[in-house]
Protein backbone atom coordinates (compact mmCIF):
# COMPACT_ATOMS: atom_id res chain seq x y z
CA UNK A 1 0.00 0.00 0.00
CA UNK A 2 1.37 3.67 -1.11
CA UNK A 3 -0.25 6.46 1.77
CA UNK A 4 -1.64 9.60 0.37
CA UNK A 5 -1.53 12.64 2.97
CA UNK A 6 -3.63 15.86 2.55
CA UNK A 7 -3.48 18.67 4.66
CA UNK A 8 -4.76 21.98 4.89
CA UNK A 9 -6.15 23.89 1.68
CA UNK A 10 -5.33 20.64 -0.18
CA UNK A 11 -7.32 18.34 2.38
CA UNK A 12 -10.28 20.59 2.20
CA UNK A 13 -10.32 20.49 -1.38
CA UNK A 14 -10.05 16.55 -1.58
CA UNK A 15 -12.37 16.25 1.03
CA UNK A 16 -9.96 13.74 2.92
CA UNK A 17 -6.95 13.93 4.58
CA UNK A 18 -5.85 10.46 4.10
CA UNK A 19 -5.94 7.86 1.84
CA UNK A 20 -4.46 4.77 0.46
CA UNK A 21 -3.52 3.20 -3.13
CA UNK A 22 -2.71 -0.25 -3.88
CA UNK A 23 1.30 -0.47 -4.37
CA UNK A 24 2.24 -2.19 -8.24
CA UNK A 25 5.30 -3.17 -9.09
CA UNK A 26 7.46 -0.51 -11.13
CA UNK A 27 4.90 2.45 -10.17
CA UNK A 28 6.19 6.21 -10.06
CA UNK A 29 5.13 9.01 -8.44
CA UNK A 30 3.69 10.92 -11.76
CA UNK A 31 1.55 7.09 -11.61
CA UNK A 32 -0.31 8.23 -8.71
CA UNK A 33 0.00 12.29 -9.57
CA UNK A 34 -2.39 10.99 -12.67
CA UNK A 35 -4.43 9.39 -11.04
CA UNK A 36 -5.35 11.29 -7.94
CA UNK A 37 -5.24 14.63 -9.89
CA UNK A 38 -8.09 13.09 -12.40
CA UNK A 39 -9.92 12.41 -9.45
CA UNK A 40 -9.52 15.84 -8.18
CA UNK A 41 -8.49 18.65 -10.08
CA UNK A 42 -9.67 21.58 -8.29
CA UNK A 43 -7.16 20.48 -5.02
CA UNK A 44 -3.96 19.34 -7.07
CA UNK A 45 -4.58 23.00 -8.79
CA UNK A 46 -3.11 24.34 -5.70
CA UNK A 47 -0.54 21.50 -4.83
CA UNK A 48 3.03 22.95 -4.67
CA UNK A 49 4.92 20.64 -2.75
CA UNK A 50 5.24 16.83 -3.20
CA UNK A 51 7.16 14.58 -0.33
CA UNK A 52 7.57 11.20 -0.32
CA UNK A 53 8.46 10.00 3.40
CA UNK A 54 8.67 13.51 4.83
CA UNK A 55 11.21 14.44 1.87
CA UNK A 56 10.04 17.14 -0.88
CA UNK A 57 10.78 15.71 -4.28
CA UNK A 58 10.88 17.13 -7.48
CA UNK A 59 11.42 14.35 -9.85
CA UNK A 60 7.81 12.70 -11.15
CA UNK A 61 9.83 9.62 -12.28
CA UNK A 62 10.42 8.52 -8.79
CA UNK A 63 10.01 4.98 -8.64
CA UNK A 64 8.15 4.28 -5.35
CA UNK A 65 8.20 1.33 -2.78
CA UNK A 66 5.70 -0.41 -1.14
CA UNK A 67 4.91 1.19 2.46
CA UNK A 68 5.79 4.72 0.82
CA UNK A 69 4.00 7.52 2.57
CA UNK A 70 3.41 10.50 0.14
CA UNK A 71 2.40 14.53 0.94
CA UNK A 72 0.53 16.58 -1.87
CA UNK A 73 0.90 19.91 -0.12
CA UNK A 74 -0.27 23.52 -1.32
CA UNK A 75 1.92 26.33 -0.59
CA UNK A 76 3.14 26.60 3.42
CA UNK A 77 1.93 29.98 5.49
CA UNK A 78 3.09 29.30 8.92
CA UNK A 79 5.17 31.59 10.54
CA UNK B 1 15.58 21.36 29.51
CA UNK B 2 12.78 21.59 26.74
CA UNK B 3 14.08 20.29 23.08
CA UNK B 4 15.22 23.32 21.25
CA UNK B 5 13.52 22.37 18.18
CA UNK B 6 9.34 22.21 18.70
CA UNK B 7 5.90 22.13 17.31
CA UNK B 8 3.37 22.67 20.11
CA UNK B 9 -0.44 23.67 20.82
CA UNK B 10 0.45 25.68 23.99
CA UNK B 11 2.44 28.95 24.74
CA UNK B 12 5.68 29.64 25.24
CA UNK B 13 7.54 31.94 27.52
CA UNK B 14 10.80 34.20 25.95
CA UNK B 15 12.32 34.18 29.21
CA UNK B 16 12.28 30.09 29.53
CA UNK B 17 13.53 29.79 25.94
CA UNK B 18 16.19 32.39 27.06
CA UNK B 19 17.16 30.62 29.79
CA UNK B 20 17.74 27.22 27.80
CA UNK B 21 19.34 29.14 25.34
CA UNK B 22 21.53 30.80 27.49
CA UNK B 23 22.36 26.92 29.72
CA UNK B 24 24.76 25.97 26.37
CA UNK B 25 27.55 28.49 26.52
CA UNK B 26 29.12 31.11 28.05
CA UNK B 27 30.75 33.04 25.02
CA UNK B 28 27.23 34.27 23.96
CA UNK B 29 27.37 37.84 23.05
CA UNK B 30 24.36 38.86 21.06
CA UNK B 31 21.05 36.49 21.25
CA UNK B 32 18.51 37.98 18.49
CA UNK B 33 14.90 36.84 18.53
CA UNK B 34 11.90 37.08 16.01
CA UNK B 35 8.39 36.24 17.90
CA UNK B 36 5.27 36.32 15.15
CA UNK B 37 2.35 37.11 16.63
CA UNK B 38 -1.44 36.95 15.21
CA UNK B 39 -3.05 40.05 14.47
CA UNK B 40 -6.05 41.44 14.23
CA UNK B 41 -5.76 42.25 10.67
CA UNK B 42 -4.69 40.63 7.26
CA UNK B 43 -4.99 42.11 3.70
CA UNK B 44 -7.86 44.92 4.44
CA UNK B 45 -9.81 42.07 6.63
CA UNK B 46 -10.56 41.86 10.29
CA UNK B 47 -9.26 38.25 11.69
CA UNK B 48 -11.26 36.74 14.71
CA UNK B 49 -8.95 33.57 14.74
CA UNK B 50 -5.87 31.80 12.92
CA UNK B 51 -5.73 27.87 12.93
CA UNK B 52 -2.63 26.30 12.07
CA UNK B 53 -2.20 22.99 10.95
CA UNK B 54 1.07 21.01 10.13
CA UNK B 55 2.34 18.47 8.24
CA UNK B 56 3.83 17.21 11.66
CA UNK B 57 6.29 14.75 11.15
CA UNK B 58 8.26 16.43 8.05
CA UNK B 59 7.64 19.99 9.93
CA UNK B 60 9.96 18.73 12.86
CA UNK B 61 12.47 17.44 10.75
CA UNK B 62 12.52 20.64 8.33
CA UNK B 63 12.73 23.24 11.66
CA UNK B 64 15.06 20.73 12.65
CA UNK B 65 17.78 20.84 9.58
CA UNK B 66 16.92 24.85 9.50
CA UNK B 67 18.71 24.57 13.07
CA UNK B 68 21.44 22.96 12.09
CA UNK B 69 22.34 24.69 8.42
CA UNK B 70 21.56 28.30 11.00
CA UNK B 71 24.34 26.98 13.42
CA UNK B 72 26.55 26.26 10.74
CA UNK B 73 26.00 28.96 7.99
CA UNK B 74 26.46 31.55 10.88
CA UNK B 75 28.38 29.69 13.33
CA UNK B 76 25.75 30.39 15.89
CA UNK B 77 26.53 28.87 19.60
CA UNK B 78 23.21 28.26 19.42
CA UNK B 79 19.35 28.33 18.18
CA UNK B 80 15.76 27.45 18.90
CA UNK B 81 12.46 27.12 16.87
CA UNK B 82 9.17 26.94 18.53
CA UNK B 83 5.96 27.07 16.27
CA UNK B 84 2.87 26.86 17.98
CA UNK B 85 -0.13 24.59 16.12
CA UNK B 86 -3.55 25.05 17.37
CA UNK B 87 -5.84 28.16 17.17
CA UNK B 88 -4.96 31.45 18.18
CA UNK B 89 -6.40 35.38 18.11
CA UNK B 90 -5.04 38.54 18.14
CA UNK B 91 -1.89 39.27 20.20
CA UNK B 92 -1.34 35.66 20.75
CA UNK B 93 2.28 34.54 20.13
CA UNK B 94 2.49 31.73 16.91
CA UNK B 95 6.07 31.45 16.43
CA UNK B 96 9.32 32.13 18.12
CA UNK B 97 13.10 32.19 17.04
CA UNK B 98 16.20 33.01 18.85
CA UNK B 99 19.64 32.48 17.72
CA UNK B 100 22.68 33.01 19.81
CA UNK B 101 26.38 33.97 18.85
CA UNK B 102 29.42 35.98 19.94
CA UNK B 103 28.78 39.18 18.23
CA UNK B 104 25.34 40.62 17.68
CA UNK B 105 25.19 40.81 13.40
CA UNK B 106 25.56 36.82 13.23
CA UNK B 107 22.73 36.54 15.46
CA UNK B 108 20.25 39.12 13.17
CA UNK B 109 21.47 37.43 10.18
CA UNK B 110 20.82 34.16 11.03
CA UNK B 111 17.63 35.14 13.17
CA UNK B 112 16.25 36.43 9.89
CA UNK B 113 17.33 33.82 7.83
CA UNK B 114 15.82 31.03 9.64
CA UNK B 115 12.25 33.03 9.75
CA UNK B 116 12.81 33.89 6.34
CA UNK B 117 13.10 29.82 5.34
CA UNK B 118 10.67 28.73 7.53
CA UNK B 119 8.17 30.41 5.78
CA UNK B 120 9.53 28.22 2.75
CA UNK B 121 10.30 25.21 3.82
CA UNK B 122 8.01 24.34 6.75
CA UNK B 123 4.79 22.05 5.48
CA UNK B 124 1.81 24.29 8.21
CA UNK B 125 -0.72 25.63 6.85
CA UNK B 126 -3.03 28.41 7.97
CA UNK B 127 -6.81 29.30 8.52
CA UNK B 128 -8.06 32.91 8.96
CA UNK B 129 -11.68 33.39 10.26
CA UNK B 130 -13.56 36.71 9.35
CA UNK B 131 -16.99 37.96 9.14
CA UNK B 132 -16.96 36.48 5.34
CA UNK B 133 -15.58 33.30 6.61
CA UNK B 134 -12.59 30.76 7.12
CA UNK B 135 -10.26 31.32 4.05
CA UNK B 136 -6.97 29.07 4.07
CA UNK B 137 -4.05 31.47 3.31
CA UNK B 138 -2.31 30.33 0.44
CA UNK B 139 -1.31 31.20 -3.26
CA UNK B 140 -1.74 29.55 -6.23
CA UNK B 141 1.26 27.85 -7.48
CA UNK C 1 3.23 49.36 33.09
CA UNK C 2 6.75 50.18 33.46
CA UNK C 3 8.61 52.58 31.28
CA UNK C 4 9.49 51.03 27.75
CA UNK C 5 13.00 53.30 27.80
CA UNK C 6 14.79 52.56 31.06
CA UNK C 7 18.26 52.45 32.55
CA UNK C 8 18.01 49.97 36.04
CA UNK C 9 20.39 47.74 38.01
CA UNK C 10 18.09 44.81 38.18
CA UNK C 11 17.56 42.49 35.72
CA UNK C 12 14.60 42.53 33.44
CA UNK C 13 12.05 39.58 31.75
CA UNK C 14 11.68 39.16 28.30
CA UNK C 15 8.34 37.98 29.14
CA UNK C 16 7.71 41.29 31.41
CA UNK C 17 8.68 43.62 28.64
CA UNK C 18 7.00 41.63 25.68
CA UNK C 19 3.81 41.66 27.49
CA UNK C 20 3.77 45.65 27.72
CA UNK C 21 4.65 46.11 24.33
CA UNK C 22 1.87 43.85 22.93
CA UNK C 23 -0.69 46.22 25.19
CA UNK C 24 -0.20 48.94 22.78
CA UNK C 25 -1.49 47.27 19.47
CA UNK C 26 -3.14 44.35 18.50
CA UNK C 27 -1.73 45.39 15.05
CA UNK C 28 1.56 43.69 15.72
CA UNK C 29 2.88 40.63 13.24
CA UNK C 30 6.32 40.70 14.01
CA UNK C 31 8.75 41.65 17.05
CA UNK C 32 12.32 41.40 16.83
CA UNK C 33 14.73 41.69 20.24
CA UNK C 34 17.99 41.82 20.85
CA UNK C 35 19.36 40.67 23.89
CA UNK C 36 23.72 41.59 25.00
CA UNK C 37 24.67 39.63 27.32
CA UNK C 38 27.99 39.39 29.66
CA UNK C 39 30.99 37.38 28.08
CA UNK C 40 33.60 35.20 29.91
CA UNK C 41 35.69 36.11 26.88
CA UNK C 42 36.86 39.54 25.03
CA UNK C 43 39.93 40.08 22.65
CA UNK C 44 41.79 37.24 23.87
CA UNK C 45 41.65 37.55 27.79
CA UNK C 46 38.97 36.34 30.16
CA UNK C 47 36.33 38.12 31.59
CA UNK C 48 35.23 37.38 35.32
CA UNK C 49 33.45 40.92 35.64
CA UNK C 50 31.84 43.62 33.70
CA UNK C 51 30.56 46.90 35.22
CA UNK C 52 29.04 49.53 33.60
CA UNK C 53 28.19 53.54 34.38
CA UNK C 54 26.43 56.20 32.63
CA UNK C 55 26.04 59.32 32.89
CA UNK C 56 22.55 58.87 33.44
CA UNK C 57 19.91 61.61 32.38
CA UNK C 58 21.85 62.38 28.96
CA UNK C 59 21.56 58.72 28.82
CA UNK C 60 18.07 58.31 29.23
CA UNK C 61 17.28 61.50 26.98
CA UNK C 62 19.15 59.80 24.30
CA UNK C 63 17.06 56.32 24.45
CA UNK C 64 13.89 58.18 24.80
CA UNK C 65 15.21 59.71 21.23
CA UNK C 66 16.24 56.77 19.77
CA UNK C 67 13.09 54.80 20.64
CA UNK C 68 11.25 57.77 18.80
CA UNK C 69 13.30 57.59 15.52
CA UNK C 70 13.17 54.21 15.15
CA UNK C 71 9.38 54.32 15.26
CA UNK C 72 8.79 57.29 12.99
CA UNK C 73 11.70 55.34 10.67
CA UNK C 74 10.50 52.35 10.59
CA UNK C 75 6.81 52.50 11.36
CA UNK C 76 6.90 50.85 14.24
CA UNK C 77 4.17 49.82 16.25
CA UNK C 78 6.20 49.87 19.43
CA UNK C 79 9.89 49.74 21.32
CA UNK C 80 11.65 49.41 24.50
CA UNK C 81 14.93 49.71 25.40
CA UNK C 82 16.49 48.77 28.79
CA UNK C 83 19.70 49.07 29.76
CA UNK C 84 21.06 47.79 33.24
CA UNK C 85 23.85 49.75 34.32
CA UNK C 86 25.51 48.00 37.41
CA UNK C 87 28.63 44.56 37.70
CA UNK C 88 27.18 41.90 35.86
CA UNK C 89 29.39 38.17 35.22
CA UNK C 90 29.01 35.88 31.76
CA UNK C 91 25.53 35.06 30.95
CA UNK C 92 24.14 38.17 32.67
CA UNK C 93 21.74 40.47 30.81
CA UNK C 94 23.32 43.98 29.80
CA UNK C 95 20.23 45.09 27.06
CA UNK C 96 17.48 44.80 25.75
CA UNK C 97 15.68 46.03 22.73
CA UNK C 98 12.37 44.89 21.42
CA UNK C 99 10.78 46.44 17.93
CA UNK C 100 7.25 45.87 17.43
CA UNK C 101 5.58 45.95 13.97
CA UNK C 102 3.02 45.03 11.56
CA UNK C 103 5.59 42.92 9.71
CA UNK C 104 8.87 41.37 10.38
CA UNK C 105 11.18 43.04 7.95
CA UNK C 106 10.87 46.63 9.78
CA UNK C 107 11.24 45.19 13.29
CA UNK C 108 14.51 43.13 12.05
CA UNK C 109 15.67 46.76 10.52
CA UNK C 110 14.40 49.19 13.38
CA UNK C 111 15.78 46.04 16.21
CA UNK C 112 19.62 46.48 14.61
CA UNK C 113 19.24 50.03 13.88
CA UNK C 114 18.70 50.46 17.68
CA UNK C 115 21.11 48.49 19.22
CA UNK C 116 23.86 49.73 16.33
CA UNK C 117 22.84 53.20 17.26
CA UNK C 118 22.85 52.94 20.95
CA UNK C 119 26.49 52.15 20.85
CA UNK C 120 27.19 55.09 19.30
CA UNK C 121 25.02 57.63 20.48
CA UNK C 122 24.12 56.63 24.74
CA UNK C 123 26.94 57.32 27.27
CA UNK C 124 27.23 54.31 29.30
CA UNK C 125 30.89 53.38 29.54
CA UNK C 126 31.85 49.13 30.43
CA UNK C 127 34.40 48.41 32.55
CA UNK C 128 35.67 44.59 32.07
CA UNK C 129 37.42 42.59 35.15
CA UNK C 130 40.24 40.08 33.82
CA UNK C 131 42.92 38.76 35.63
CA UNK C 132 45.53 41.26 34.78
CA UNK C 133 43.14 43.81 36.66
CA UNK C 134 40.53 46.28 35.71
CA UNK C 135 40.08 48.22 32.29
CA UNK C 136 37.66 50.95 30.67
CA UNK C 137 36.53 49.58 27.45
CA UNK C 138 37.64 52.32 25.20
CA UNK C 139 39.39 53.25 21.57
CA UNK C 140 41.13 56.22 21.61
CA UNK C 141 39.20 59.20 19.53
CA UNK D 1 29.44 78.36 38.31
CA UNK D 2 29.93 75.60 35.54
CA UNK D 3 28.91 72.34 36.69
CA UNK D 4 31.59 70.10 35.28
CA UNK D 5 31.03 65.94 34.83
CA UNK D 6 33.63 63.35 34.09
CA UNK D 7 32.41 59.40 33.61
CA UNK D 8 33.72 56.15 33.19
CA UNK D 9 37.69 56.44 31.89
CA UNK D 10 37.96 60.49 31.88
CA UNK D 11 37.24 60.07 35.74
CA UNK D 12 39.38 57.34 36.28
CA UNK D 13 42.37 59.81 34.80
CA UNK D 14 40.89 63.22 35.97
CA UNK D 15 40.94 61.23 39.27
CA UNK D 16 37.33 63.27 39.86
CA UNK D 17 33.51 62.53 38.98
CA UNK D 18 32.65 66.48 39.09
CA UNK D 19 34.10 69.85 40.02
CA UNK D 20 33.09 73.50 39.62
CA UNK D 21 34.71 76.22 37.97
CA UNK D 22 33.26 79.92 38.36
CA UNK D 23 31.32 81.70 35.43
CA UNK D 24 32.61 85.03 33.76
CA UNK D 25 30.64 86.82 31.39
CA UNK D 26 31.68 86.01 27.81
CA UNK D 27 32.94 82.49 28.98
CA UNK D 28 33.02 80.33 25.74
CA UNK D 29 33.48 76.17 25.89
CA UNK D 30 36.83 76.44 24.28
CA UNK D 31 37.76 78.41 27.54
CA UNK D 32 37.06 75.36 29.50
CA UNK D 33 38.30 72.94 27.73
CA UNK D 34 41.87 74.84 27.27
CA UNK D 35 41.80 75.37 31.04
CA UNK D 36 41.10 71.60 31.94
CA UNK D 37 43.16 70.13 29.55
CA UNK D 38 46.11 71.80 30.34
CA UNK D 39 45.36 70.52 33.76
CA UNK D 40 44.64 66.99 32.53
CA UNK D 41 46.85 65.99 29.50
CA UNK D 42 45.97 62.73 29.89
CA UNK D 43 42.41 62.28 29.92
CA UNK D 44 41.29 65.21 27.62
CA UNK D 45 43.65 62.45 25.15
CA UNK D 46 40.75 60.47 25.24
CA UNK D 47 37.54 62.99 25.44
CA UNK D 48 35.70 62.01 21.91
CA UNK D 49 32.39 63.73 23.00
CA UNK D 50 31.26 66.55 25.11
CA UNK D 51 27.99 67.47 26.29
CA UNK D 52 26.63 71.06 27.68
CA UNK D 53 23.45 70.55 29.65
CA UNK D 54 23.01 66.69 28.45
CA UNK D 55 22.90 67.73 24.30
CA UNK D 56 26.27 66.51 22.46
CA UNK D 57 28.48 70.21 21.22
CA UNK D 58 30.51 69.93 18.47
CA UNK D 59 31.22 73.78 18.56
CA UNK D 60 34.07 75.17 20.73
CA UNK D 61 32.95 78.39 20.18
CA UNK D 62 29.28 78.08 22.24
CA UNK D 63 28.83 80.78 24.55
CA UNK D 64 28.74 79.47 28.15
CA UNK D 65 25.52 80.64 30.72
CA UNK D 66 25.78 80.35 34.52
CA UNK D 67 24.43 76.97 35.83
CA UNK D 68 25.32 74.64 32.66
CA UNK D 69 26.58 71.50 32.50
CA UNK D 70 28.87 70.10 30.64
CA UNK D 71 30.40 66.59 30.44
CA UNK D 72 33.83 65.55 28.66
CA UNK D 73 33.57 62.30 27.61
CA UNK D 74 35.42 59.47 26.45
CA UNK D 75 33.74 56.91 23.47
CA UNK D 76 30.55 55.16 24.85
CA UNK D 77 30.97 51.28 25.23
CA UNK D 78 27.27 50.18 26.00
CA UNK D 79 25.40 47.98 24.71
Amino acid sequence: MIRILFFGPVAERVQMRETQIVFTAGMRLQDVVASLGAQHPQAFDIVSFTAVNQAQVKDMQLPLNDGDEIAFMAKFSGG
Amino acid sequence: MTNPVRIQQEDFSQDAEIAALKAVSKRIGGIATFLGCARDFSEGRDVSEIGFEAYGSMALAEMNKLRSEAIARFSLLEARIVHRVTNVRAGDNIVFIAAAAEHRAAAFDACRWIIDELKQRVPIWKKETTPQGESWVTQHP
